[in-house]
């Protein structure tokens, strides 16, 4: 198959949206599971985090999120000049595609398990490095000129925000811990932790199709935009894995992260710092478009590329 | 209505969800001096908001408090709030117990 | 009544949650320009309803709007599902800003 | 006010959910013939109660009825459960359908 | 043991209700547990059927759900006249009893499994077709000669509905995801089954009860409907299972399908479809008394049966 | 590590509620988490009890109910005369602190497999039996001498309580179906049951935040007490354990049961038998400072004495 299995939930997801059934997920199961996924996400990378010298992540850290930046920086002006849009649109949604989507992080770390690449965990830590620089970008995209920011707030909306607290938290707990320590949670957090994407997925099908609804008073210029925007993107991460000399596995999760866009921490962190922007508007590309294009096109094209490009990763 | 009773304000207030956090520290700041919430869902000029997950879930919030209070709440929600989120408020006269409480 | 309100009626209704897909529908079709809904358990003459799954639960559905559109809804619930369905249905005056949204 | 609609009491209380056993109960022996319950959070004199787990949530009842029994409810309300629990109370006036049923 | 020992917990939720206890297993859980119970019973299903020829199913498919069309044919001239029961009622509860139940199916399923009594995944399939076909035939016979009917809108209320979507998708994804590609997800959706299905039915238990409490007005003939027409259904299962020459492990699930009665789809589809219809009555004699009579006596008593109408099982 | 590495999970949920993060857990995950664990805890003695003679353990019970009631009655006078706190609040207190905490009991199961230091499955019926008295001798500590005690209301709210049902039902259901009829469930009761406790404990760290800010209206005196009084109960424990000839493992589960304060059952039984004490203060002790005390330093204490203590255990 060319793609995960995993993916088939969420179309089944998508199905049921449409047929308009009465099949609920009710919203307390969504966030249980996207606490477990998670938590399961930063035991995980911590784990493997305590087999390595952490400072020798210290610069790979600094260029990721270095050139991650170009990404909103290179958003804006096109959705500001070719898209039309306000200011305060323009500048969320390149936050939103900035930031990075942890269960996108997740399905691609999937594929390149059933096709047996090794990547690297500490990758993870990359994941939750990424998250908050390109919303403050996006906020100051936003604010420029116009001043009156409250930054205090938003810095403490993102990283007092549950998906920094749970990836850091678990990143910290496996270090900590150990994998013998950890060992007798092996069973909840890794051997399920594919079952509950499947599950989650599922979810995410039900939420992307009623997003995809509201996109649609958005006109096609968006809709370009969410599927050119994450290649462009996967391609720079491509390339900074290439000169960061990083594996296939690792470029392929460099890729998917700087491709993915944020809709859990860039949602809730532009409602509260830009609150005119839309967000039927970045939350419908993000989640409607992006995000099934990067599970069902996007992943498998840049793991091809990375395969393709070989001599440029070791 | 029974003697024990004095005439308040109930005033309703149903928004976004993600709004809960930047609203309810203003209600104190206001003069009220307690709310309750529920969670719920719904539809309006915005969209089905069908309580998926939070960023499409509402947040419904009560707060007993006198005309004054009301009035200075109202005025404060539609200054800073009705512009940029969904949000809907109705004020209904409450008979309560415990005036004093309010 | 601080000048800002104008006068609207709240219809709140509690009915069967099983009802949701026919219900809702409805209420756009009458008129309702939103609705507001929270899950709800209780009990009545149909015995109790206690939540523990779908079909002994309830649903609880506000709607702001004008007495004109308040009165259709009344009717049209009383006529399509008083007969056989658990249903309540009350109606409160209630003050609103921007009456134009109702 | 529509024809069809009578006037009756809304009686709503908002108590911690751990009196729920304690005091449905007595609104049957006070003469409600129905109530409806939601489960809320907020806070007030005592606190914050976040909803975490059962002992910090509240529970949100309303009874339909008419002024005798709101009365009623009340003066029990008040006598039985004021003094030691984190209970607020408040009536409004609403408009029913079928009034021979509250 | 005579049955089950997932049964304790059922009986365990009886018990808490009749002390009443505050045990309460919020609502959502219910919800979740249900749609967990679904997918897998699919996937195990839809698994397992990639290894057979689908189109040789479809002359036993066509013979089990003809045959599965004569238990509300034959309840409803029972309830009408014997009973006294309202023309509504009577079809409601014909309805009921003529589509099926799935938690008595995966009962059925573990018993098997425990005796290590084969059967095969694919009567997952027959499990989807029987869920529709009754509850058509109970609201002609509530409507007929009088009119107006919403078919539409029943059709989708029922095809669309949670437990078709999630089992035909669960099918679905299994069947082209195969063995291997379900694998990673086993741990979730096999391994814990039988532990998930436990905690359900002490749900079932506790609402069970409830419902025991409806049926109280309605009189000692619907308690011995109840229980008599799960043992002539599922004798009819049994005699259909021998003309179509089925396992005995077949068999038995075939009995059970139709002893079953459905309280997920039958109540919401005739709550719209036949309104007048008292929900107590058919709930009350589905969940109140045939639900833990086929758990405890109709389940052995069905195998008991099959191996002794042996000869008549391949 | 000197603690359970489990216990970071709770560190976690207390410092997520530190720096005020949005991380919040929905209250019926928590009611469905404590549902498995109780559950679990049941199933799990009950399948050891069925290897012992159950008549062997009525002694021993007596003797550590019996004991167990001097904690209550200990506390009582304490938090009155030194305390100066109302009757009612040092009647409640008393009983919280006589009574048992589950969670607390299955971290000491998890702290001791670890240290492969072996274990009596029995010990859970100590920890149902634990439960009840203590809230009785509360409230007869609240009451006397004024009367009107609703005996009746009290004893159904708390043996009708969910504690005692899922965990009697469980040991119950354990020891019917035995470990061969247990066998299928262990997937989910036994292998997910350390995943779950850190899950729950990054639950309880959240909400044990919370009763910290109650409590700091109460003073340093609670605050002693919440520390001294389960010190105090582990070494009682600890001289029973000896006195009964109990393995060191034994000993450390009864010196945890004994230190260990209710924060399911008596809360809920406080507010209907004694509702004018205030739950800020019974509630903040117990589970602000109690229960993470006895989680991060009392258990290793009461283990570290055990094995000092040698010569006293078998
Ligand atoms: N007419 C109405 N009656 C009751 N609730 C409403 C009404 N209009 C809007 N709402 C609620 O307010 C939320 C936000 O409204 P809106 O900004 O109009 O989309 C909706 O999701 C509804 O829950
Ligand atoms: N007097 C009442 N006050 C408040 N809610 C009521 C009242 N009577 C009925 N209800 C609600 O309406 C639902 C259906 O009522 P019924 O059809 O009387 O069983 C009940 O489950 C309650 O939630
Ligand atoms: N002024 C108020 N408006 C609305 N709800 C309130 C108010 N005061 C208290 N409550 C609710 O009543 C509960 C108990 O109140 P208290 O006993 O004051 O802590 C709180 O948790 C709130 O849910
Ligand atoms: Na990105
Ligand atoms: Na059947
Ligand atoms: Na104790």
């Amino acid at each position: 198959m060319p793609f995960e299995p995993v993916i088939l939930f969420f179309l089944l997801g998508l199905l049921a949206a449409l047929v308009r059934s009465d099949l609920k997920i009710p919203g307390v199961v969504y966030e249980a599971l996207s606490i477990f996924l998670l938590l399961a996400i930063g035991l995980k990378g911590g784990v493997e985090l305590a087999r390595h010298d952490v400072l020798d992540l210290a610069l790979p850290a600094l260029v990721v999120v270095g050139v991650a930046m170009v990404i909103p920086l290179a958003c804006f002006p096109i959705l500001l000049r070719l898209g039309r849009l306000p200011r305060a649109d323009a500048a969320s949604i390149a936050a939103h595609y900035g930031s990075v989507s942890v269960v996108t992080f997740a399905v691609a770390s999937s594929f390149l398990a059933t096709r047996d690449v090794p990547a690297d965990g500490y990758m993870t830590v990359f994941l939750a490095l990424l998250e908050l620089p390109a919303l403050l970008v996006g906020v100051f995209l936003a604010r420029r000129g116009q001043g009156q920011v409250q930054w205090s707030t938003l810095l403490h909306e993102v990283l007092a925000g549950k998906s920094i607290v749970l990836l850091a938290g678990g990143l910290l707990i496996g270090w900590i811990a150990g994998p013998e320590g950890i060992k007798p949670l092996d069973r909840l957090f890794f051997d399920l932790f594919k079952g509950m994407l499947a599950f989650f997925l599922l979810e995410m099908g039900l939420v992307a199709a009623g997003r995809l609804a509201d996109l649609r008073r958005a006109g096609p210029f968006l809709v370009a935009f969410a599927v050119g925007a994450p290649v462009c993107a996967g391609l720079l991460g491509l390339l900074t894995a290439g000169m960061l000399d990083f594996s296939v596995g690792n470029a392929v999760l460099l890729a998917t992260l700087y491709a993915s866009a944020s809709y859990i921490a860039a949602p809730a962190a532009m409602r509260i710092a830009v609150p005119e922007a839309n967000p039927a508007l970045s939350i419908g590309a993000a989640l409607g478009i992006t995000f099934p294009f990067n599970l069902m096109a996007g992943i498998p094209l840049y793991y091809w590329l990375a395969v393709h490009m070989n001599g440029a990763f070791s | 209505m029974s003697p024990a009773l004095t005439s308040r304000k109930l005033v309703t207030i149903i928004c976004e969800a993600e709004l809960e956090a930047l609203l309810v520290p203003e209600l104190a700041r206001h003069g009220a001096r307690g709310y309750t919430l529920t969670e719920a869902r719904g539809q309006g000029a915005r969209g089905v908001r069908d309580g998926a997950w939070r960023a499409s879930s509402n947040i419904r919030i009560e707060v007993l408090c006198d005309a004054t209070v009301a009035e200075r709440l109202v005025d404060m929600l539609q200054a800073r709030f009705y512009a940029d989120y969904g949000i809907v408020v109705f004020v209904v006269d409450a008979a309560v117990l415990r005036p004093g409480k309010f």
